[in-house]
């Protein structure tokens, strides 16, 4: 018989739109969450483009 | 790390530049650096290849001129162990480098330019300040050209042959932004093969950037040469009828595809999972999320080329899948914070307390911080005040504790940087304090005064003084506010029982939520039912029996066909449902919606269906495949109702379906001529794969335009198809046994739905998100959610990963007990109220609704869980009897009387 | 009557234009210091009557962005 | 229509200037800001003294239900139609709030005159500005909603109260 238990944590690699998104959901779901990015900074290359379509939003 | 303030210096006094990477190269930055402005978080970091200390030994200038003492140099790179439950990888891509290219001349040519490079030159925080101009001489370019596919659906050239998905539309939007920084003699041109604008409203965007002036020339450009020294360049290339064309332009934009990066190809490695052909991560089409290794997930373009919405919708889709097999530890390694008791202050007079940050010298050394302090002391209840050098640091933190305490203060006032990163952090320690965090005003003295007027020192201490002085002003009537929270009922409601809908319902039912599906018709399955294979040759009927038996087995789920919701109230965590079933009303309470009301392939009269019998529509001949038996002839014509002035949107399956098909016959029938009558072939992706390989099988290609439509007369038992070809120049006629047509894809009416829950739904009647990018299966309203073909029409693959993002969204809803909204909402004074209904018509939320409480006719009643704060409805209320929640008009008011 | 500086009292949208005023002190883009600011939480909160109650107390001139 | 109505006033639609910016666009906001700053420098100190009447009837103006009744019904009536289903022009409906906005206006002024003592038809004309007729005009209205009310008269002269 395991006696592993569930371990209620998430690791999510990469901090651009998408690893962002995920972290956020899984925190706010109740897990913690690991988020590793290589860079200094989160937000990947979508924090690179100028605007958006449709609305021309700025991407930040 | 936790030290640094951003404040700069280290950057100013670091004396080693280098390229910026975040500017793509177009600007410089420092060894010690931020990224960009707004990064998260903005802490300075050491770019140790360019650091000189690093790569020389000496200077360590940025450690001495830190005024927090937040450089170490001795810190050592650690190896750190993390125990946890399930990985989601979302490593991403790396734009294509075209350096390699020499027809391009990226490399050589300054006017040669790649789309990431390019939108920095755009953005108005960029290098340029968004002033478009040619890198070889500075002038305003009047012609610049885009070249698509540099890097993607290429095999000569790269090993790239699927297509990157996003590069029209982006290019579209370039040369629409340039055209508004560069004025109306500017002159945009792409060069493209296939437009794909196969997105959510995106065909419409590429119709207004036509009409706004953008040239579209469908060729692809073989050489580039520069004309003159100022760097103008000459373009060659050939138009559809043969043509060889040379024309100047003043810059190029390649449109550079996409491709996993290195490093995510390594970590991919690492974490053992598999990769296809070209090394993204392999899936499959019903279970787009899984990796080949059980409790690993991806999301993203790491898993194909695919654009914003998309990636967000695979992030909130591996998020389900992950809590799907955690659910049993969920909320175990979480831990609530707690405060003190809050102290009343209802009755007492106010005493503020103002703290007045140095924020180091970025303050400090500006305006003059004892003088505003000073200042302060003097404001009427203002009964303390201090000078911190740094108000955000831990020691300071304790010690405001400290004097809230001893002073007995119930209002705080802290004079620093902005509100917008600080705020929370100042409310947290005054509730460590025992005050309400509503308690606290900030005035901006650093962002908006001390570093916008640097050479203007007593005028910045004066804007302070008046800067505090509102905030003191404001702060003396500011009111506890108590937190509000609603409870949630930890179920859902999922109407629509197509394969969207039964996923979304088993991915919260596997978490432990109860579901209720509604399905209109007698039986589950939807529009999934006509189709036989996904884009990856999937079985999707046994997966949808599958599906179907899961959801009629699930403990958690209740199904309801025949069924009819015939009224609905409520708001997040707190609907109300009534289902018609037969004669019975069901009555329903739940605390989430999801809304997967699928949609249809349309019925059309064009291309005389309905009317000759070997005229069919989509599946019909996967279906019965008899109908091909003897045919020596198939034509397929796409777009029938589609990208037209009726339905002006692309119906983005239909290339994929008609080309699966014409692959399956030629493999069946290899003696079948099989013609695909096109506009733009929209295999996007890795579908490209099935476009090239209907190719090599003899499937042939002939394009039509919208002016030129096919036309379909009866020949005895067959039919004769006429179309003009562009590349022959001359009109064919086909003789056909079948012509198949790919109608349009619409929604299921969904007109009830919609206003039953206040969803707003577009011009086409798909329903709308909160956002189309970053919100892409939120509805603006809160626990309200949208999935598959409701939306907008898509895959198999698409509708599932929509399906469990809608699932994994709610659950952030369900996993709680109760929901903390923000208190800062509206509240109506039902004395002053008469009744007349503006609120409740203009609120962007529904966050008003009109009762008849007390039997004296309609009063405005405020739905706190669902308001925004946005105080439309108090600015607008004839009678004034409105107000909100911290933004009084009296806390207002008070402010502005201030000012001056 | 001092010849003082003209006050401009501004109504910032926290979402929109009041970040562009932070960010503008991030870039520390200088400019003159006659704007008071008031943050509102969207542009809808500011009611016209906002507007006059600034000019009666004596500003010289109001900017609402959002 | 805050704009409008400082302009019908006198004080000048320049005193309020309103531009839309997102969070990224720093820049903006200092040109924004640069210009607004320059726009009002260029027009000199307000006094709020001496347009104190005119404040106050632009902010009873804009109290009035019928004002923010229009202005809140407005996307409804361009975008949906009235209760008998008809579309607005935007023209039109631009005309229509002009016309109330300035009728407003010179109802809320009259209302500040007769309350600063200056209740006859020719004191109110001399005090506003406005020519007898219309003056007299607004005051039948006025009197109807419960404005003012008409107290006798004063050696002929009609005199009015505000209420």
């Amino acid at each position: 018989m395991s006696n592993k238990t569930t371990v209620g944590s998430v690791l999510v690699v990469g901090g651009g739109i998408t690893g962002m998104q995920s972290a956020i959901d899984l925190a706010e779901s109740g897990y913690y969450v690991y988020l590793v990015e290589e860079s200094p900074a989160i937000g990947g290359v979508m924090a690179q483009l100028d605007k958006t379509f449709p609305t021309n939003d700025c991407s930040m | 790390m936790d030290k640094c303030i951003a404040c700069g210096t280290c950057a100013e006094k670091c004396p080693a530049k280098t390229a910026d990477a975040f500017n793509e190269g177009l600007a410089k930055r420092k060894a010690i650096y931020v990224p960009y402005a707004q990064a998260v978080p903005l802490k300075y970091a050491i770019d140790k290849n360019r650091c000189i200390y690093f790569q020389k030994g000496k200077c360590r200038a940025c450690e001495k001129f830190c005024p927090t003492n937040a450089i170490k140099f001795d810190d050592q790179e650690k190896d750190i162990t993390l125990n946890v439950g399930s990985v989601i990888i979302t490593a991403g891509f790396t734009p294509f480098n075209p350096d390699k290219f020499d027809n391009y001349q990226h490399a050589k040519f300054p006017n040669v330019v790649t789309s990431m490079e390019f939108e920095r030159i755009l953005s108005a925080g960029g290098p340029f300040g968004g002033h478009i101009h040619r890198l070889s001489d500075g002038r305003e370019p009047q012609k610049i050209a885009w070249l698509q596919c540099v890097g993607s659906r290429d095999l000569n050239r790269c090993d790239n042959e699927y297509c990157s998905s996003v590069c029209c539309m982006y290019a579209i939007k370039e040369s629409v932004i340039a055209k508004e920084h560069l004025g109306p003699d500017f002159k945009p041109t792409i060069f493209f093969m296939d437009m794909r604008t196969h997105g959510k409203d995106f065909e419409k965007y590429y119709e207004r950037a036509k009409s706004q002036g953008v040239r579209f020339i469908r060729s692809r450009v073989h050489t580039i040469t520069e004309t003159d020294t100022s760097g103008t360049l000459e373009l060659v290339y050939a138009t559809e009828s043969g043509e060889r064309v040379s024309e100047q332009f003043d810059m190029v934009v390649l449109s550079v595809g996409m491709e996993p990066a290195a490093s995510a190809m390594e970590a991919a490695k690492t974490l053992g999972i598999e990769l296809n052909n070209y090394h993204f991560v392999k899936t499959s089409d019903m279970t787009p999320v899984a990796t080949s290794r059980e409790g690993i997930f991806v999301a993203g373009a790491l898993q194909g080329p695919k654009d914003i919405p998309q990636s967000v919708v695979e992030a909130s889709a591996a998020a389900c899948s992950a809590a799907v097999n955690l659910a049993s530890a969920r909320g175990s390694l979480v831990k609530e914070k707690t405060f003190p008791a809050e102290r009343s202050v209802q009755d007492d007079a106010p005493r503020i307390g103002v703290f007045v940050c140095n924020c180091g010298i970025n303050i400090g050394g500006i305006a003059d911080v004892p003088a505003v302090a000073a200042y302060a002391r003097e404001l009427g209840n203002v009964v303390f005040t201090e000078e911190p050098l740094f108000a955000c640091s831990q020691d300071a933190q304790e010690k405001m504790v400290e004097i809230i305490r001893e002073q007995k203060l119930n209002r705080v006032v802290v004079a620093a940087c902005t509100p917008r990163t600080h705020e929370p952090l100042f409310q947290e320690t005054i509730r460590n304090a025992g005050l309400n965090p509503y308690l606290f005003e900030m005035a901006n003295i650093r962002n908006q005064c001390t570093w916008v007027h640097s050479s203007e020192k007593e005028k910045a201490t004066e804007k302070a003084k008046d800067l505090v002085r509102m905030a003191v002003q404001r702060a003396g009537i500011l009111e506890p506010i108590p937190d509000l929270s609603v409870g949630v009922n930890k179920s859902a409601l999922v109407i629509g029982g197509g394969v969207a809908g039964m996923t979304a319902a088993i991915s919260l039912a596997d978490q432990g939520f109860a579901a209720t599906v509604v399905e209109k018709s007698s039986s589950l399955g939807g529009s999934a039912r006509d189709v036989q294979h996904s884009w990856r040759g999937e079985d999707i009927q046994a997966h949808l029996k599958k599906l179907v038996d899961r959801v009629n087995s699930h403990p958690h789920i209740t199904v309801l066909t025949l069924a009819e919701i015939v009224d609905a109230s409520g708001f997040v965590g707190n609907f109300e449902t009534r289902v018609k079933v037969n004669t019975n009303i069901h009555t329903i309470q739940h605390g989430v919606v999801i809304v997967a009301t699928g949609g249809r392939a349309s019925v059309t009269d064009e291309y005389l269906y309905g009317k000759h019998p070997a005229v069919t529509r989509w599946h019909d001949l996967e279906q019965n495949p008899e109908l091909l038996s003897g045919a020596s002839s198939v034509v397929f014509i796409q777009c029938v109702g589609s990208r037209d002035d009726q339905r002006p949107y692309c119906s983005r399956l239909c290339c994929t379906s008609s080309v699966y098909q014409a692959i399956e016959i030629k493999e069946n029938h290899p003696d079948t001529d099989v013609f695909i009558l096109y506009r733009d072939i929209r295999t996007f992706g890795e579908r490209e794969v099935l476009y090239k390989k209907a190719r090599e099988k003899g499937v042939i290609f002939i394009r039509y335009s919208l002016d030129k439509k096919p036309v379909v007369t009866g020949s005895g038992d067959g039919l004769d198809v006429r179309v003009f070809d562009p590349i022959l120049q001359k009109e064919l006629v086909i003789h056909a046994d079948r012509v198949n047509l790919a109608t349009a894809i619409e929604p299921s009416p969904n007109e009830d739905i919609a206003a039953l829950y206040k969803l707003p739904v577009n011009a086409e009647k798909f329903f709308m998100e909160a956002h189309a990018k970053l919100r892409p299966v939120d509805f603006a309203s809160d626990g309200l959610f949208v999935c598959g073909i409701a939306h907008y029409p898509k895959s198999i693959d698409e509708s599932i990963a929509q399906a469990m993002a809608a699932a994994g969204r709610a659950a952030t809803v369900l996993a709680r007990a109760s929901i903390q909204i923000s208190p800062l909402v509206s509240q109506v004074n039902s004395d002053l109220c008469i009744g007349c209904g503006l609120c409740t018509e203009i609120c962007p939320f529904g966050a008003i609704i009109q009762e008849d409480a007390d039997g004296k006719g309609f009063r405005a009643k405020n739905i706190s869980a669902s308001c925004k704060g946005c105080g439309l409805c108090a600015s607008s209320c004839p009678k004034k009897a409105i107000d909100m929640l911290h933004f009084r008009d009296a806390q207002i008011l008070a402010a502005v009387c201030a000012a001056v | 009557m001092e010849q003082a500086e003209p006050k401009i009292v501004a109504f910032l949208c926290n979402w929109c234009a009041y970040a562009g005023a932070d960010l503008a002190g991030v870039s520390r883009l200088q400019h003159p210091s006659n704007m008071r600011t008031v943050r509102v939480m969207c542009s809808g909160r500011i009611d016209p009557l906002f507007v006059v109650q600034a000019l009666k107390s004596g500003c010289d001139g109001v900017l609402v962005a959002g | 229509m805050t704009q409008k109505l400082l302009k019908i006033a006198g004080i000048g639609e320049n005193r309020l200037h309103v531009a839309w910016l997102s969070s990224a666009e720093a820049q903006r906001f200092v040109d924004i800001s640069t210009d607004v700053i320059n726009s009002i420098k260029a027009q000199g100190r307000f006094d709020a003294a001496m347009f104190s009447m005119e404040l106050t009837a632009v902010e009873d103006t804009l109290k009035t239900e019928i004002l923010r009744w229009m202005i809140g019904k407005e996307i409804k009536l361009l975008s949906k139609g009235d209760v008998y289903g008809r579309k607005w022009e935007k023209d039109r409906f631009e005309s229509i709030l002009d016309s109330v906005l300035e009728r407003e206006y010179h109802k809320q002024l009259i209302r500040q005159a007769i309350l600063a003592g200056f209740t006859s038809v020719r004191a109110i004309s001399q005090k506003v500005g406005l020519e007898l007729k219309r003056i007299s005009y607004l005051l039948a209205d006025m009197e109807k909603t419960n404005m003012i009310e008409f107290k006798g008269h004063t050696e002929c002269i009609p005199v009015f109260a505000a209420l």
